[in-house]
């Protein structure tokens, strides 16, 4: 039977995530150089809409279909054949949106990677490929019966699936499509960081939908998530505000960043531990995302926008958070931290997994449209930026 | 004819403008600018590397005069412009070899 | 009774609705010269605030109040006396608001056709004059009970009733109003592409609470539209942008102004096709209006913002389209498809009347107005810009 | 027990409220000079995150623990203890993060009394001070059974708690840190006003939240405080617009300072009055906030975005607003014009006893900290702005 | 060598653009301004306050060419920025001493 | 006294204001433009009709120093604005008149 208060909870929960994807374009837009503003928005949209005709006709089904070894959902629902409008507390069509704006994020936050320098056309291939060969398996691993929820791993919004998986692939690709001309010795300073602000506020607004949405339904434990959600993100900005203070002057950029590694970490664990877990949780993410964005700098890597240093790092952390602060009064799951140190080392071991699964196979696939097709633009088109070069479009100044 | 161009706080903007104005310079082009002068430079840092960022907003007024108007117009901008700290601006005076509209034919050095 | 998970979702489609009108100033706004750029935002807040005092006070009785002749309602509800807190399924106050929010887009739509020169008074004495003898009696024909729900058209969410009316109304308005100075010759590019794709983004988001919100419950039917809704959007973003990169380059525009024509197609359909049905009617859309605008701008019309071509030729294709994808199983009608060809025609009779009423009404209404008043700024306000001219206001550079 | 569907609306309703803070900061950076546009934004999100730990911590106990003679609660709740995920129709965890987002909001505003020269690490003292000192009581008094609501006073979302005492803390705040150089002669305008219009517009809507969400029900009471708000709103951009035009041009920032003024005033209210009376007091309040606005120009005060003038004196409208048009049929309390006057003269006591705190308190917290500390930056620093001062970041020409 | 600096409406700017190029001055630096010029002044009000904003976008084009070039550019900035109602905008033409790339070592003065 | 203008890559500009810096240079003012120079033409299309938006964003840097100076300021810019590939700008000299503070009375044609 479909509840009304969950089907409604759940639907503006969907909404509210899809807004999260144009969050992610006007964050990125606004750390990029001004000729590429368009750009990085733009890849924003095109990889939603991709992500959302592939989910509806094969995504839903790869991810949800019945389980084949573990590893991949069958073609049983693709064309969302037989997904309809009744279901079990929501709706099953419902069910189908809600994981969709999941999968269009993940694609959207891998384009950190390759901001300012990818051709859009083979952006275009690899999103089909990488919604395909990655996020579709990892979503079946962990919420469609795979391997991962059989070994009893913890995942309760998409720690793994979502944020592992876009911050590694993030790393592959940038490895893959190579630095952007100057990098390190230009400047590339963020061309509007209101904007970059904006969007982080509405990725902040979405996550309630992302994480509290993730319970499926409008009781308690969604508002756990949700409150716990709230908590680490505040906990997170304001641990790397600090620690950029100590630096030097404590930025707005580093504040918001903060934010979203709070967020990040406490994706995986928003239903299995309570407020006062989510401070350490929110404030240590804040932390190890600062150390591995100083880190990425320091070994002149161009994984440009991040993603890595705060879905990558910052995912496993919260990975491994789950497994040590879960306490089953709240999620019917213990961690390390109440006796059961076994679910740390199940949690390590899918973290591991999916690191090894995204970073691997999408620099194979990178490779792989790099040599058919060129992931990248001429040197003169990077030079112009890509708003004139690839959408004929410009900024004014 | 000189370009008479000046860099000046966009807070004083209005007053030199209105100043201007009253004293019957009307025609100008202004610019927003950044610029750096006698202030001390402020050393920034964002994610992790330091960015020497010492450009402050600033506005530049261009106004092509007649010569006999430069040192009027100088006046009126330190008179308007001033906050007797640093950061107040400078004045440039550039020599003009010619100038005319865009709307008529006529080359009118007289009528800037 | 009022079911408080119906409520709920309807009381946050309401919101959802509502923000959609600021998102097409921000739209619009981003697409118009700098020195309009407020005037655009204002015109929608003010569209918005105006049918919001004349909604309670007699557009909503107009449209809902007990029928007269199919032609209009009573006055009945006038003041909103009689409309309670009480209700069935939703409280009557509510279906109330969220009724008020689809009139206030309505007439924002609107100021598509006379961007950039029209007098603020005018457009206050316009605005009523509009919402009142155009938009009330559409709503009342297709929602209130009229005439076009006596014949069985079939308009689930407002395709007709906001979309082909706000486009065909803006076209009226544009040829009373006549060009903008300098139309064809001057160059009139866009001054803030992030800000439009940003009002895009919030349109696309309100649009889930426009479609899915017009089931009037969270239901698998809300589910059904969600999703279509979706799929529509991105098939139109699709569509319009490989269209625009066979003639040029894909700009970021075209491919939201595709989402857009993608959703106002569904809007109608929404409750009565599936999710396979929606790629061909937002990919279809899509190409309708890129086409419609491509014919506006070969014609030298100046309906400035292209509501006619995406609202209006979009709103007459979603028309059409679900006369022709209609299927029982969803929302218990058959289109030409599934072997009924008469509902096609009777969405032919629907759109053809309200294109008629709507155009005709609507330049009637601006000829009234720009005969007592004037419709449109002075030569030099229109040089100086409406920001300055209008709001004494004005974007810095 | 939990209701799905209640508690589905205060989940949204909770995420809503949050996008306010952020749509605080937008407005503000808006209204500033460029040189201290991040600063607005970074001082909205970092308040929202101090209140969100100290919330958690001891704030939600502070408010709705245990009465203490009606002055404070206990601390019975602190770190959420005892706070779980059942309850009487939402959980009790979702009222603790619903009212967090209020207490966030709250310190955001207070943040226009010190824009451009506040000093971050004195604000994160003060804001700290203020929300345990001047906030919680005050929630306390209103809603945690505190002598105000003992005495019966109407405070349905905040008036009093959050809108009088923000604006009223933001006039003593602004006494105690002195103006801004340059004030009264230098020229200070706004730096980009379509980015203040966007936050108004999320605040626009973030209020249905705000309002309808303290039904604590999606049920009738909910969808009154909707429209209430809704019309309200459009009152008070109407009537400010219409003021300002007699002086002048209808500027945008007037009419979205009208709206706002509105959605203070109706905030008391939205619980207890008809669509109908929404119309005047929503009207009145965008004319008394207006002549506030031009009270305190004209005396040179340096309260420098208005919360004073829009929160303080709309506040104050509002809830003697309350006592005269308050009906028994929607909130079950008569006012004035329902022949109870003992009703205004307690709205009376209660604005007059919190506006007396709360300038009285703040004030004091203030010259504390400023003699501790200092509250202001340098004259240096207030020179090159704090975005480069205080957060070593700067906004692109 | 001579910069011409042009202040153009911002809608005849493609044109101007465009009609540059075709008669092979291509180099040029350009910048958003706002500019009063003969158009009268108005008077604006926000929150209570008279602000006289009279101040319009312009665009600002900036070309250093030969001497021998200079009449060319003014015509066809004039025949192709010109709609014959105020606003049209000013040419000035300004001395230029000296003028090298970036790119290249060589002082170039024949080819700006 | 001359005014230096130099157009470069914004990707350049810090490094050229640091070494600048580190010349004792330091008064500046910086607008942000948009420039076309040798780069080729890119043919633009929007909702339909071609525009050709072939402007770049550059960074101007206007620095009016002692004519002893020149040759420094120009060998600095190039030093640290060049990439060797084409866009890296160009720099111009003009003459300058005169120049004074807004701060202060005196005319100081030693202290730019
Ligand atoms: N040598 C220079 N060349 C170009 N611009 C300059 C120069 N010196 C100062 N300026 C401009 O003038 C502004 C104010 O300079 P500053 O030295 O702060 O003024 P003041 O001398 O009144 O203290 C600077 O921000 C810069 O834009
Ligand atoms: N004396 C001047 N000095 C600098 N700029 C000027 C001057 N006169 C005009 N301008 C610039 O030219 C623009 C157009 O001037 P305007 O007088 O309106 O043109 P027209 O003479 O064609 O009517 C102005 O907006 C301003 O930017
Ligand atoms: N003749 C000119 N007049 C004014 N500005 C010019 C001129 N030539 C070049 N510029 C400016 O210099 C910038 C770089 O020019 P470009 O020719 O690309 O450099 P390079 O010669 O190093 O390749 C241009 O974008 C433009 O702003």
């Amino acid at each position: 039977m479909v509840d009304s208060g969950d089907t409604a909870f759940i639907l503006i929960c969907t909404a509210m995530v899809m807004l999260m994807t144009p969050g992610v374009g006007l964050f990125y837009g606004g750390l990029v150089r001004r000729k590429n503003l368009i750009s990085m928005i733009a890849l924003a949209f095109i990889a939603f809409a991709l992500v959302s005709i592939q989910w509806v006709l094969c995504g839903y089904s790869l991810a949800f279909g019945t389980d084949i070894h573990g590893l991949i959902g069958s073609l049983e629902y693709a064309f969302l054949q037989g997904v309809g409008m009744g279901g079990d507390g929501i709706p099953d069509l419902l069910f189908a949106a809600f994981q969709m704006v999941f999968a269009g994020l993940a694609l959207a936050i891998v384009t950190s990677g390759v901001a300012e320098r990818i051709k859009i056309s083979s952006f275009v291939v690899f999103g089909l490929l990488w919604t395909t060969l990655v996020y579709d398996p990892l979503a079946h691993w962990a919420w469609g019966g795979g391997w991962a929820a059989q070994l009893g791993a913890l995942d309760f919004a998409g720690g793994t699936v979502v944020h592992i998986s876009s911050g590694f692939s993030a790393l592959a690709l940038a490895l893959v499509i190579g630095k952007r001309l100057g990098f390190g010795g230009h400047g590339m300073e963020p061309n509007n960081i209101p904007l970059a602000l904006l969007g982080g506020a509405l990725l902040w607004f979405g996550w309630f939908g992302f994480n509290a949405g993730s319970a499926l339904a409008a009781d308690g434990l969604a508002a756990n998530a949700f409150i716990v959600t709230n908590v680490a993100a505040a906990a997170g900005a304001l641990a790397w505000l600090c620690a950029a203070w100590v630096r030097g002057r404590p930025g707005s950029l580093g504040m918001i960043s903060g934010a979203i590694a709070g967020l990040v970490a406490i994706t995986p664990a928003a239903g299995f531990v309570g407020p006062m877990a989510a401070i350490p949780i929110g404030a240590v993410a804040g932390l190890v995302c600062y150390g591995a964005l100083l880190f990425r700098v320091r070994r002149g890597l161009d994984e440009s926008l991040d993603a890595w240093a705060i879905h990558g790092m910052g995912g496993i952390f919260g990975a491994l958070a789950t497994g040590m602060f879960a306490v089953a009064a709240i999620g019917g799951v213990n961690g390390l931290f109440y006796g059961n140190p076994e679910q740390l080392l199940i949690q390590v071991v899918d973290a591991v997994v999916v690191v090894a699964y995204s970073f691997g196979v999408t620099f194979a696939i990178a490779k792989a449209v790099d040599a058919v097709m060129g992931l990248r633009v001429t040197e003169e088109e990077e030079y112009v930026g890509l708003d004139i070069a690839q959408h004929g479009e410009s900024v004014r100044v | 004819m000189k370009m008479v161009a000046a860099i000046v706080r966009p807070e004083m903007f209005n007053s030199v403008r209105a100043a201007l104005e009253a004293d019957g310079i009307y025609g100008m082009t202004v610019t927003e600018v950044m610029g750096r002068g006698a202030q001390k430079g402020i050393a920034l840092r964002f994610r992790g590397k330091v960015m020497p960022v010492e450009l402050i907003p600033k506005v530049k007024i261009e106004m092509v005069v007649p010569d006999a108007d430069v040192d009027k117009v100088i006046r009126v901008i330190r008179e308007n412009g001033r906050t007797g700290k640093p950061g107040d601006g400078r004045i440039f005076v550039l020599p003009v070899e010619s100038i005319c509209r865009v709307r008529t034919d006529q080359i009118d050095p007289a009528d800037p």
